[in-house]
């Protein structure tokens, strides 16, 4: 029960209150290009959560197994290269560079994966797979996550397991979704509208994303207070839960 | 042919008038036009009575504000409707385009911006609302009818994320004010800080602190009443709000939730007032009867979840606004099928 | 084929050892020098929070990090406790001083928050700050509103009630785990 | 390289183009996310349009000096590689020097590796021009993005804050001691801010060219 | 007339939406039916019914009697010409009918000799009526005698009235349905026939049930009219059943008709044959009583000629192929603040730009109004107040449609089944913004049956 509200929690966060456009502002290229129409923007929303989530799952797993210090594979070589070594392997220097590849990597797996098995998925958002290498909520996700992944030498303020981090990107790919969904409703009721000419476009875009974002805010606070209406009455016991050391 | 001779009275010819009157100075020959049917109207609303219609069920509101709030009220109200009006101006002027004040929306967003703020918020906070709620809220999608949001709540939100300590919970506090009751924080804001809870009479005569227009869930009721019977507003929409946050709020009650029931949610704050003004705005909501259920539904669960778990003590604005982005999506699934089912595809 | 591939690739080869030997030399370089201004973020804080302290020793205790305040002879003066959680909007990350015994706050630091500017983030302002000095780490604190508070009660920032509760919340939970977990008897 | 190959336009009015004709803020509509997460001061602002300058300008050279080398159907992967190491770099160095703005950056440095305005020069002129052709493009996009970062910014700390510069010069544009008339508009600080501005600018930016053109 | 008088009944259904404008009916709901001598000259349009034109079967100058056949045509979905008056067929001519078609015409110069008023009335309208005696009729016999007589549908549209009632074995039919709801306001033309005449509307209806092989016989009339209703409940018997239904427009619409009467719903660009409907308007009832009945062919119509710009508001016998011209003439000609004429009623008429055009078998009024009748407030924009969703008899969204065929939208038009319309005009009457809805969607539905029907 503890876990599923906690899910919920994260749910609301990611999504609504800390939605990855109104809040982050990520992934404002195809929020602008893509918003024109109500299908295909579903259809790109919902290709981005679909490789966001793979992609978090690799880049958790990268980053915990073989790039932050201390971790456990890169150790083991180290040891099996110099034995009797002390020193802590740090990779995360490279965090950047790997993440942007294990991101472009995903998209061409789930590209091939989708195409051989579910071909009608590939046709209502395959043609937006590719674009989605270079869009910033996947890898703005990737970084996130990486601030989480806890790791052995120095205690991370919040960890996240893998599966935290899935819901995470998980529910991070439906924010974008909701928001260029809701702006293509809006762009489509628009379309026909006098908007003045050194706005249409892209200006209007802004604009209509800044009164979306105002509104956005009326969910500020909202886990906050749920998780303070959801916490089981004894607080210490919370308290415990939420330092349950590092998986 | 020897038409006129048969119908000395009917034009001989398609009847350019003034080629008819000559023929015949002494008797003019009516003047004909033609033009695609149908040839009748109904006449009986324009969109000026429509927004004629939300300033006199505004009245109520009104006269309550006036007294609680005394020339507080009405200065922040003058303050709104004059920037407002300027502002339709401004950027009517901008764009070369006629005069639009006469069609009144302007005022009534003014109105409504003005009723919707607190008595003691500074002057400039009435005139930039006004000016955001015109420009961001109106001007920008092309002006009357072509706006997704209610340019009010845009000006009201713009000025409210914009000036937190002049719209914040405590900025209510007005000591000038004679009216004890007003006084105090607002009845929403002193339970979420504090738990106290208000008694209902005073939260439904309003005869307690709040924004102008929002205190007297009587006065709201009055107008909202008045709007529905004539029709300027839909009446599904505060039906649907009501309703949803009624049965949500009871539903909390019945589990034993809190002390402000569902008769506390239903009497305070903005919420009659923005189910029956606000919501209702005809632009920014859907068009459909089924959409507009959804519509109001879903405004009465927002401002309900909003209230209960935001750090906002209020929702009407946020669930309006909110609301208002979803409402092309909904006229997009609601779009009712003909009677007797779609047209058959052409070959 | 294998000798095509590599024919394919060997710029991209060069390249990647190329880059990776650049940015092993960054990381070389520089690496002492973040960390070094990490720690200055938290260290750099701990002569205001507890009176008496020249710097702070890093302790692992349960799992987290805590600082030992020690003056300039290598005394202990207190602690320095680093806390986090939920805020009105985002995460707040602050620290909280404590005296020898952790039996007295003694300071309250706001590292980092994300709350509403103009009324939530007033948490950080040094006056709002300062109710905390002089309150009992022996009982949790509550929040009041509209009122000065008392011994065990810190009055609200106005308006921003829910970032007050939460700032009184960290520092709560923080203060009873530390009293729970810190090495008995010392320091 | 043949001559006629690189009839295109000569290195300065690359330069130039970048700066407004093709401003990749405001004409292209490139570079979005950093346009609205860094600019509620100007210190942000400036600090990320430097750093993309320097990832543009250091990819640009390096792919211009390689490009009789490249496949092209490894070009992304070359490109996207050589992107990523030059932000690292700018990422650390910011983090070793300008610790704090590091932090207030946060992710958004490391978010220039899918800056669509780098790979962008990268496929459409450095891979294609001279060296010195390639480092003044990606002179003039770099400055182009960082004027266009800095107008956002310049609006939204004005009024947001009531400063210019505040953190680092410390310069009050609204007299701190400013009239009861004014108080700071902190949605400028917010997103919302962030989204309106730059609409609004975008409109200004489109406005006055439309006229430019007009009259030309 | 009959031995046992049936009951009113009340409807099964109803519709939703429709408007009820100012009924006006009064101008000349109390003029009885008069006859109009034929002028002069008369102009028979070679196609004034939905389907084939007809060719002439005369030469020019050749001498026509009465009813004598002027033009046929050997399509299925026709109706022959025949001569309302004795005279002169002269060469061909050429007519702009009201909906701007521009049609070919036999013209006629009438003879000196021609029937009495009087006795015109009687043929058509007076007599008796024969009740007993249909069952010895055969169907098929029904249906060659009505399209022998040229008739069609008089409520407006103007179809062949022998296709709707020759039967079908695919689509098997069990109501004839007959139309006196008249909803147009103004139009009082089915009205006086309806209390002037109700023996020959029942007859036909019954031969039309004989024809048609139908076991139900409903005349559904709006409430608005309680003479005609009582008319008819005394002149019918059991099988014929008088239903009373509400007084909206466009109720007189066969949708809206057979969904009311018979709580059935006709499918979009479907036919009442497709829910086992036939519906026949009150005069042609009276035509195919007369046809079988008289061996008479449709030569003449009621014509209500009305409204404030009109000097003496009429109905009118008026002959088929005279212009509206001779009817204003016929009233008292124009007042001075007549603004504009309309071919029909104000909802779904058609303006007239002259009085040249002639009256063809499907013209139900003549309606002039004044100027300041007609006059509208200046367009302003939609502000989506859903007036016409609401008024909408068809559940559309006029206010989408309009803007899809302004912006030549196809998509949106599409999605919102621009195609549905049937143009009734509710939604341009309700409008607030005084836009114009139907006309707007109907240039659309033109436009993209060019654009996207090819």
């Amino acid at each position: 029960m503890n876990y599923l509200v906690s899910v919920l929690l994260l749910a609301i966060s990611t999504a609504l209150i800390n939605n990855m456009v109104f809040h982050y502002f990520v992934g404002n290229c195809p929020f602008i290009g893509v918003s024109r129409r109500v299908d295909t923007a579903f259809g790109m929303g919902a290709a981005v959560t679909f490789v966001v989530t793979i992609a978090a799952a690799l880049s958790w797993i990268m980053t915990y197994f073989v790039l932050a210090p201390g971790a456990p594979l890169t150790a083991a070589v180290l040891r099996l290269v110099r034995p009797g070594s002390t020193a802590v392997a740090d990779l995360s220097i490279l965090n950047y560079i790997v993440y942007i590849f294990v991101i472009a990597w995903a998209v061409q797996l789930v590209e091939m994966y989708v195409r051989k098995f579910f071909p009608p998925l590939y046709k209502s958002f395959g043609v937006f797979l590719p674009l989605i290498t270079t869009n910033c909520v996947i890898l703005f996700t990737c970084l996130e996550i990486m601030k989480h992944v806890p790791v052995a030498g120095a205690p991370v303020a919040e960890p996240w397991g893998l599966d935290r981090a899935l819901i995470f990107a998980f529910f991070a790919g439906i924010g974008f979704l909701i928001a260029i969904v809701l702006m293509a409703g809006i762009r489509e009721e628009l379309e026909h509208c006098d908007v003045p000419a050194p706005l249409r476009g892209p200006g209007i875009t802004m604009i209509i994303a800044g009164i979306l974002a105002l509104a956005f805010l009326g969910f500020t606070g909202m886990d906050t207070t749920l998780a303070r209406r959801l916490a089981p009455k004894p607080p210490p016991a919370s308290a415990e839960t939420a330092a349950r050391p590092a998986p | 042919m020897a038409e006129n001779a048969v119908t000395p009275i009917a034009p001989a010819a398609p009847p350019p008038a003034a080629a008819s009157a000559r023929a015949a100075p002494a008797k003019p020959a009516p003047a004909l036009s033609v033009a695609p049917g149908p040839h009748i109207a109904s006449g009986a609303l324009t969109t000026r009575r429509m927004m004629l219609d939300v300033i006199l069920a505004a009245l109520p509101l009104l006269a309550v504000s006036v007294y609680l709030f005394r020339q507080y009220a009405v200065f922040q109200i003058a303050i709104s409707v004059i920037g407002a009006l300027a502002a339709e101006r401004f950027f009517g002027w901008m764009r070369r385009r006629p005069n639009t004040l006469g069609d009144l929306s302007a005022a009534v967003t003014g109105l409504i911006l003005g009723l919707s703020l607190p008595a003691s918020a500074p002057w400039y906070v009435g005139v930039i609302g006004a000016f955001a709620g015109i420009g961001f809220g109106k001007a920008v999608f092309g002006g009357l009818g072509q706006n997704i949001f209610n340019p009010a709540m845009v000006g009201r939100a713009f000025v409210m994320i914009a000036f937190p300590a002049a719209l914040g919970a405590s900025a209510y506090v007005a000591p000038t004010l004679g009216v004890d009751a007003v006084t105090q924080a607002t009845p929403l804001t002193a339970f979420k800080m504090m738990g106290s809870v208000a008694a209902l009479k005073p939260l439904f005569l309003g005869m307690t602190n709040g924004s102008i227009g929002e205190t007297s869930a009587l006065a709201a009721l009055i107008g909202g009443a008045y709007l529905c019977w004539r029709g300027t507003a839909a009446w599904r929409i505060p039906a649907g709000g009501i309703l949803a946050l009624a049965i949500l709020a009871g539903a909390s009650d019945l589990t034993g939730g809190s002390p402000w029931t569902f008769a506390h949610h239903l009497s305070s704050g903005a919420f009659l007032f923005g189910a029956f003004f606000i919501a209702t705005d005809p632009v920014s909501s859907p068009l459909t009867p089924k959409g507009q259920w959804i519509f109001g539904a879903g405004f009465g669960a927002l401002v309900l979840l909003i209230r209960a778990f935001s750090g906002y003590p209020e929702g009407v604005m946020f669930s309006v606004l909110l609301m208002n982005s979803v409402a092309p999506l909904i006229n997009r699934w609601t779009i009712p099928t003909p009677v007797g089912g779609p047209a058959p595809e052409r070959k | 084929m294998k000798r095509n591939y590599i024919q394919q690739a060997w710029l991209v080869i060069v390249l990647a050892c190329l880059f990776g030997a650049a940015l092993a030399a960054v990381h070389a370089g520089l690496g002492p020098r973040i960390a070094q201004n990490r720690l200055n973020d938290t260290l750099s804080q701990i002569p205001t929070l507890v009176e008496g302290a020249a710097r702070g020793e890093p302790l692992e205790i349960g799992g987290r990090i805590v600082y030992r305040a020690v003056d300039g002879e290598g005394a202990a003066a207190g602690w320095v406790v680093p806390a986090g959680g939920q805020g009105f909007a985002d995460r707040i990350e602050l620290l909280i001083g404590l005296d020898r015994e952790a039996a007295q706050i003694t300071g309250l630091y706001i590292l980092q928050q994300n709350e509403t500017p103009g009324l939530g983030n007033r948490v950080t302002e040094p006056e709002w700050r300062a109710r905390f000095a002089g309150q009992s780490a022996l009982a949790p604190l509550t929040v009041v509103k509209g009122r000065a508070g008392g011994a065990g009660e810190v009055e609200a920032v106005t308006g921003a009630t829910v970032s007050s509760q939460s700032v009184v919340g960290i520092v709560n939970e923080a203060v009873a785990r530390f009293r729970r977990e810190r090495p008995e008897g010392a320091p | 390289m043949s001559e006629r190959k690189n009839d295109g336009p000569t290195p300065m009015e690359r330069f130039l183009g970048g700066l407004i004709p093709e401003n990749p803020v405001y004409r292209q509509i490139l570079g979005i996310c950093p346009s609205l997460a860094v600019t509620n001061t100007m210190e942000g602002a400036l600090t990320m349009g430097v750093a993309a300058l320097f990832v543009l300008l250091c990819s640009n050279i390096l792919i211009s000096l390689i490009r009789p080398l490249l496949k092209p159907h490894l070009r992304i992967l070359v490109f996207t590689l050589t992107i990523a190491t030059f932000v690292t770099i700018a990422d650390r160095v910011l983090a070793a020097y300008l610790y704090d703005m590091s932090k207030q950056l946060g992710p958004y440095i490391p978010l220039i590796i899918v800056n669509c305005v780098i790979i962008a020069r990268c496929e459409i002129c450095a891979s294609k021009q001279r060296v010195f052709t390639a480092a003044a493009d990606a002179l003039g996009q770099g400055l182009g993005f960082t004027l266009g970062l800095m107008t956002i910014a310049t609006v939204r700390e004005i009024l947001g804050f009531g400063t210019w510069f505040g953190k680092w010069l410390g310069w009050r544009v609204i007299p701190a001691t400013a009239p009861a008339h004014w108080s700071n508009w902190v949605i400028m600080i917010l997103p919302p801010g962030a989204f309106l501005t730059l609409g609004l600018l975008l409109g200004v930016f489109n406005a006055l060219t439309a006229k430019k053109e007009k009259a030309a | 007339m009959s031995s046992e008088s049936s009951t009113v009944l009340s409807p099964p259904g109803r519709f939703a939406g429709g408007v009820h404008p100012p009924e006006h009916k009064e101008l000349a709901r109390h003029a009885a039916i008069e006859v109009l001598p034929p002028p002069a000259e008369l102009a028979l349009p070679l196609l004034m019914h939905t389907g084939a034109p007809c060719q002439p079967v005369v030469q020019p100058r050749a001498e026509v009697v009465y009813g004598a056949l002027l033009a046929d045509s050997d399509a299925f979905v026709s109706a022959p010409i025949h001569a309302p008056a004795a005279g002169v067929v002269q060469r061909e001519g050429v007519a702009t009918l009201p909906n701007a078609r521009h049609v070919k015409t036999i013209p006629l110069k009438v003879g000196p000799h021609q029937m009495a008023a009087e006795e015109l009335m009687a043929d058509m309208f007076g007599g008796e009526w024969p009740e007993d005696g249909i069952a010895d009729v055969a169907p098929e016999e029904i249906v060659k005698a009505v399209r022998a007589a040229g008739i069609v549908g008089q409520g407006g549209a103007a179809f062949p009235t022998h296709v709707k009632l020759a039967r079908n074995p695919k689509k098997p039919v069990d109501t004839i349905l007959v139309n006196g709801c008249e909803c147009e306001p103004y139009l009082t033309a089915d009205y006086r026939v309806m209390v002037e005449a109700p023996a020959p509307v029942i007859s036909g209806a019954r031969l039309a049930a004989r024809a048609a092989g139908a076991a139900t016989i409903i005349i559904a009339v709006e409430d608005n009219k309680p003479e005609a209703i009582e008319a008819l409940r005394a002149a019918a018997a059991g099988d014929v059943k008088i239903m009373s239904v509400p007084t909206r427009y466009p109720m007189g619409g066969e949708k809206q008709t057979v969904r009311v009467a018979t709580g059935r719903t006709i499918p979009t660009g479907g036919l009442p044959l497709d829910v086992g409907v036939v519906v026949i308007n009150v005069e042609t009832a009276a035509a195919i009583a007369r046809a079988v009945w008289r061996k008479k062919p449709l030569t003449h119509r009621v014509v209500t000629v009305t409204g404030g710009g009109i000097a003496q508001p009429k109905n009118i016998l008026a002959p088929i192929g005279c212009r509206y011209a001779d009817l204003v003439a016929f009233c008292g000609g124009l007042k001075p603040e007549a603004g504009r004429a309309i071919a029909g009623g104000p909802m779904m008429g058609f303006a007239l730009g002259d009085f040249n055009a002639p009256v063809t078998k499907g013209t139900s009024g003549l309606t002039v109004l004044t100027a300041e009748d007609v006059r509208r407030a200046a367009e302003t924009p939609c502000v989506r107040c859903g007036r016409c969703v609401e008024a909408c008899p068809l559940d559309l969204m006029p206010t989408r449609l309009a803007l899809a065929a302004r912006h030549k939208d196809w998509n949106l038009a599409k999605r919102h089944h621009l195609m549905a319309c049937m143009e009734c005009g509710c939604c341009a009457y309700v409008c607030p913004a005084a836009i114009p809805l139907v006309q707007l969607i109907r240039m659309g539905k033109v436009q993209m049956m060019k654009e996207v029907g090819k």
